[in-house]
């Protein structure tokens, strides 16, 4: 099986280059992780993230021809030849499919990521019923791989002031958990002609999302409720 | 500010404060250009932009979108035209049914079409219908074709 | 050399529960925080915990922190500290409904309270009928309580340096840990971070093995650290081996799977746990049921071509409860194995999954080591908690459930020693550059070049070594085969070369690092299994198959200086209720 | 601030939503009916619900512009200067059409 890898150290090389590998033999049911991880006891200049290989922690998302995925769960079989494997597309590459994850990251922390709940502490949990629990399903499931939001290409147009499906799918985890209490302070966070609003349904995000999760449904919703607010 | 490390210059990141996000604290990570450059610099032909229906249908209604605007005043002034004289009327009227004139037609139809059948999807996507993954890709399909068919359907009319 | 240079109060070293729990016990409090970890926190393995969280809140049924006490004590073979077990459930339902209240979305009963589930190994009434004792959010319950505590230390500011790989300890000659010595992947620059505190959370280290169901960054980092810092290991024999690995594979399905109604059977169908384990069968302790698989496959009765695993059937429990309680089962399966659980069995063996030994603390979390006066003395600034660290509440096996407790409690319980710790130590101790030079020479020394072996290479060969000569059932002629191996790869590791010698994001050089505190703690695992001559829990020598407690009730301390091996007493008294004796031990 | 975002996107569904109905009941309304003389067309116009509809037709499609091509600047312009400019122009030339299309509307009898 042929691949295709986007090399780049920018401590050593000018340019960056794809470089061909081979595959001699793909045994069924191995994954684009597993030829990578063979590539690099090849060459162990290649360098890429991974750690729980299972699709949990969601570090080692990767462009494989055009298509953002996690190495991990991707089965080669799958896969058109040549194999083009190059790094999330629209953040910085600090080397070979290693990019910089801050911007990402700090969009994440700009919808404030976290339960708010200014009601006096019980001694025992705060109640939900089972369906306002279930209203979290499909929200906090996100592993933060950022393989939806670096495919979006309204995030593409406007990465430093769209927030991007991600970080948005977040923000409606907590507008939607029914113990949260800043449902105000966070629509007003998303107010403005941009972090909320360069969606365009475009749903490449819903396409590529190894989690099966569903930002444009969320960015949807978001919308909706800061219709009723604001009405 | 954080300095951001990447494509092997440094670039000012956002600051550790996030909660205004218009007021120009949240500054620019990598300028658009730069950003590309690390794609178009491989010495090869890059890798194919991923499409979908969705984002077929998604540029098609903005280009068409786009069209419809600039072409406005063009059908203003036809509008006017044809209103203010019994010559001026004529002259419209012949350049619409002439070949040419059916072809701009037909572009503007199918713009129209277009734009339209792709806005109906939005307009439906924003009360939440038709979503989840599947129905997306099919509705996309259909919007994508639905133009080419009110196209086709005006040349049956004409013949 | 030019070190850059930071200071804080507490150093956090490793981002998983265990570290972040600290991490925001710490900033919510008054102390300058930084964490440490070689991954994004969201990556660490604390993502991969399935199942649940256990505590006794009597949700489903009738329960309390005693039976709950007693299950962990039995579980462990009797080799926990009982002190410490006690402080572990008593303290489980505050720290559950700490965790609800900083958001982790548990799923819910009908009224509104946390969902519990049944697991392995627990019971009502000191061994009574199966209790429910399992807080879960979903099957993602590792997931979202990680997530949770990094969503709170955002609020709470905490300092992180993300992808900083730890070096090693910086230790003064009077003991006192003054910090670490870390690598900053991406520009490959070393940075000193000096501490008045130091609490290692790194985690496990089940990559020493090759069928494994940790993640690739479980590497054993703060062992080594611990141990190239002169603190020994306790109770590494014993390393538990979840039953249900895929088979080849070794990723894991969640016992969450067998309390919701999964059960194993064997190359005939039968449902063998009934053999084995009479009362509890499917849902006995993981050490009881591993070694049943084991037996069942040894004795020819596995299945598939092979007969090298067997399966667990979760198709009578209906796609309603698959997708609801174990959505993440069902997608591991379709991805992995392209299998449907709702309508095949999955076909698994046990996989290397959980290390009870560690780093010894007390179940304030302080690191407490041999050193002049007693077995027990505290290292002044050195804290542990989480995986790495052995308090020890899992003794010879832990129950299912119990890791995501332990990594909470005493990563709480160690924040709160710390910040007492900094009210009565206010000022930085003056570094210690020879402990700095012995770190930076460590680095430095994968910058020679010239041929030699590879990393990869001696990597595999200690997996292998360790899957062979260390696995569910051990003895000794197998065990000192497997040293021999692995003193052989130490001395060929020092003649090992890299190829790549840049400094961005070089990974190989970290997986160097890493396997330098991956044979450290292969080593510590083997000689200690060597040492106790007995079965106990997750340790089965099968030359010396019956617990003694006359002569091995006692933990092991394996020090790296000679490889040696020395023991201290089990804490048999609780804190406030009647010792539990040693009994026989049966589910 | 607050309606920076929403009021845009409201007015670009309400306005699509009346274009797409009244555009289309003008295009039923002609579709297979022979091409009319002056006087008939001048007249069609004149009735007061067409002038109407078409007065509120213009306003709607102004909105609908303004939204449209500003989210266009929005994702296509990168330089706020620039972008800025670009919307000032914008909002010139759709008043000039507004304006010109009242005044064609107020001679044909609104």
């Amino acid at each position: 099986m042929r691949f295709s890898i986007y090399r780049y150290n920018p401590e050593t090389d000018a340019e960056p280059r794809m470089q061909r590998f081979e595959l001699e033999s793909v045994s069924r049911g191995m994954m684009l992780l597993d030829a990578l991880l063979r590539f690099k006891e090849q060459d162990e200049s290649l360098v890429f993230r991974h750690a729980c290989g299972e699709g949990h922690c969601g570090a080692d998302g990767v462009n494989v021809n055009g298509v953002n995925v996690l190495a991990c769960t991707t089965r080669l079989s799958i896969l058109r030849e040549p194999v083009q494997v190059t790094p999330l597309p629209g953040l910085p590459v600090i080397r070979d499919l290693v990019v910089d994850m801050e911007a990402f990251f700090s969009q994440y922390r700009a919808v404030r990521p976290y339960l708010i709940a200014d009601d006096p502490e019980p001694e025992v949990e705060r109640r939900q019923s089972p369906e306002q629990r279930a209203g979290l399903d499909g929200s906090f499931e996100c592993i933060l791989c950022a393989c939806c939001t670096t495919q979006c290409p309204s995030w593409q147009n406007n990465p430093e002031r769209y927030l991007g499906p991600a970080a948005l799918l977040q923000a409606w985890r907590f507008l939607n958990d029914s113990r949260d209490t800043a449902t105000e302070e966070r629509l007003n966070d998303l107010a403005g002609p941009y972090a909320l609003f360069r969606c365009r349904t475009v749903m490449n995000c819903v396409n590529v999302c190894p989690k099966d999760l569903n930002p444009t449904e969320a960015i949807g919703r978001i919308r909706r409720l800061m219709l009723k607010s604001s009405l | 500010m954080v300095a951001v490390r990447g494509h092997g210059k440094v670039y000012n990141g956002p600051c550790s404060e996030y909660q205004n996000l218009f007021m120009g604290r949240y500054t620019s990570v990598m300028p658009a250009r730069e950003r590309n450059k690390a794609h178009l610099l491989i010495g090869h032909r890059p890798p194919r932009p991923w499409l979908s229906a969705a984002s077929l249908l998604s540029s098609t209604q903005r280009w068409a979108g786009l069209f419809l605007a600039l072409s406005t005043p063009y059908f203003l002034y036809s509008f006017d035209l044809s209103l203010r004289s019994e010559a001026g009327f004529t002259q419209v009227l012949q350049w619409v049914q002439s070949l040419w004139g059916r072809l701009w037609t037909l572009a503007c139809v199918w713009a129209f079409a277009a734009h339209l059948a792709a806005g109906l999807r939005l307009l439906l996507g924003d009360l939440g219908l038709g979503l989840d993954r599947e129905m997306a890709r099919r509705s996309a399909w259909a919007a994508n074709l639905f133009p080419w068919f009110v196209v086709l359907a005006l040349l049956i009319g004409w013949r | 050399m030019n070190l850059p240079r930071r200071r804080f109060d507490a150093l956090i070293i490793g981002a998983g529960g265990g570290g972040l729990r600290a991490a925001l016990q710490l900033a919510r409090g008054e102390a300058h925080v930084a964490v440490v970890s070689k991954v994004f926190p969201t990556r660490s393995h604390t993502v991969a915990a399935h199942g649940g969280i256990n505590a006794a809140l009597a949700h489903v049924v009738p329960d309390n922190w005693h039976w709950h006490m007693y299950d962990t004590v039995k579980g462990s073979d009797y080799l926990g500290d009982q002190d410490a077990i006690e402080y572990l459930c008593r303290a489980a339902p505050r720290v559950v409904y700490e965790l609800e209240h900083m958001g982790v979305p548990f799923s819910r009963l009908p009224d509104g309270r946390i969902y519990q589930r049944p697991f392995g190994a627990q019971s009502q009434d000191f061994g009574g009928a199966q209790a429910f004792r399992t807080c879960a959010a979903a099957d993602r319950t590792g997931h979202a309580i990680l997530q949770t505590l990094y969503q709170q230390n955002i609020r709470a500011r905490t300092h992180f340096f993300d992808e900083h790989f730890a070096l090693d300890l910086i230790r003064d000659t009077d003991g006192h840990v003054l910090g670490a010595l870390v690598l900053d992947m991406a520009s490959g620059e070393p940075l000193l971070i000096e501490s008045k505190t130091t609490l290692l959370a790194t985690g496990g280290a089940a990559q020493i093995y090759k069928t494994s169901s940790n993640a690739s960054i479980n590497t054993g980092d703060g062992l080594g650290m611990a141990l190239r810092a002169g603190i020994p290991l306790q109770d590494m024999e014993f390393f538990q081996f979840h039953p249900t690995g895929i088979v080849g594979k070794g990723i894991l399905i969640t016992e969450g799977a067998r309390g919701e109604g999964g059960f194993l059977v064997n190359g005939r169908g039968e449902r063998f746990m009934d053999r084995y384990a009479p009362n509890s069968k499917d849902l006995a302790g993981r050490d009881v049921v591993s070694r049943a698989v084991m037996t069942e496959i040894r004795e020819g009765r596995g299945c598939g071509e092979h007969e090298n695993h067997v399966e667990l059937r979760l198709d009578h429990l209906g796609t309603e409860v698959v997708n609801s309680l174990l959505p993440v089962i069902r997608d591991i399966c379709q991805t992995f194995l392209g299998i449907d659980v709702s309508r095949e069995a999955i076909p698994v063996a046990p996989t290397a999954h959980y290390m009870m030994g560690g780093i010894p603390t007390d179940r304030q979390g302080r690191v407490v080591a041999p050193e002049r006066h007693g077995a027990e003395e505290a290292v002044p600034g050195l804290y542990a908690a989480g995986e790495c660290a052995c308090v020890s509440v899992h003794g010879a096996n832990r129950l299912g459930g119990n890791s995501l407790l332990d990594i909470l409690v005493f990563g709480r319980a160690a924040a709160n020693h710390i910040a007492e710790y900094l009210g009565e130590h206010r000022y930085h101790r003056p570094l210690h550059q020879g402990s700095v030079d012995f770190a930076l020479e460590r680095l430095a020394r994968w910058d020679r070049t010239g041929s030699g072996e590879t990393v990869p290479g001696l990597r595999e060969e200690l997996k292998s070594t360790m899957d062979w000569h260390c696995g569910v059932f051990r003895d000794e002629t197998v065990l000192k085969a497997g040293l021999d191996k692995l003193l052989d790869i130490e001395r060929r590791l020092d003649d090992a070369r890299l190829r790549d010698h840049s400094r961005r994001f070089n990974t190989a050089r970290i997986e160097a690092l890493e396997l330098e505190n991956l044979v450290e703690t292969a080593l510590a695992t083997v000689v200690s299994a060597l040492g106790r001559t007995e079965s106990r829990g997750a340790h089965y020598r099968e030359d010396f198959p019956q617990r003694d407690d006359a002569q091995w009730l006692r933990h092991s301390l394996y020090h790296r200086d000679g490889r040696q091996l020395e023991y201290k007493p089990v804490r048999m008294k609780p804190l406030s209720v009647d010792s539990i004796p040693p009994s026989i031990r049966e589910y | 601030m607050m309606g920076s975002g929403i009021t845009p996107w409201l007015l670009q569904r309400l306005s699509s939503v009346y274009l797409g109905l009244y555009g289309s009941c003008i295009a039923i309304c002609w579709m297979g009916r022979p091409a009319p003389d002056h006087a008939a067309w001048t007249a069609w116009v004149g009735q007061p619900w067409v002038s109407l509809g078409m007065g509120l037709f213009v306003l709607a499609l102004l909105l609908h512009l303004w939204v449209g091509l500003r989210s266009l600047l929005m994702d296509w312009v990168t330089r706020t200067a620039v972008r800025a400019a670009l919307n000032g122009l914008l909002l010139i030339g759709l008043t000039g059409v507004g304006l010109w299309a009242l005044r064609t509307l107020w001679r044909a009898g609104l």
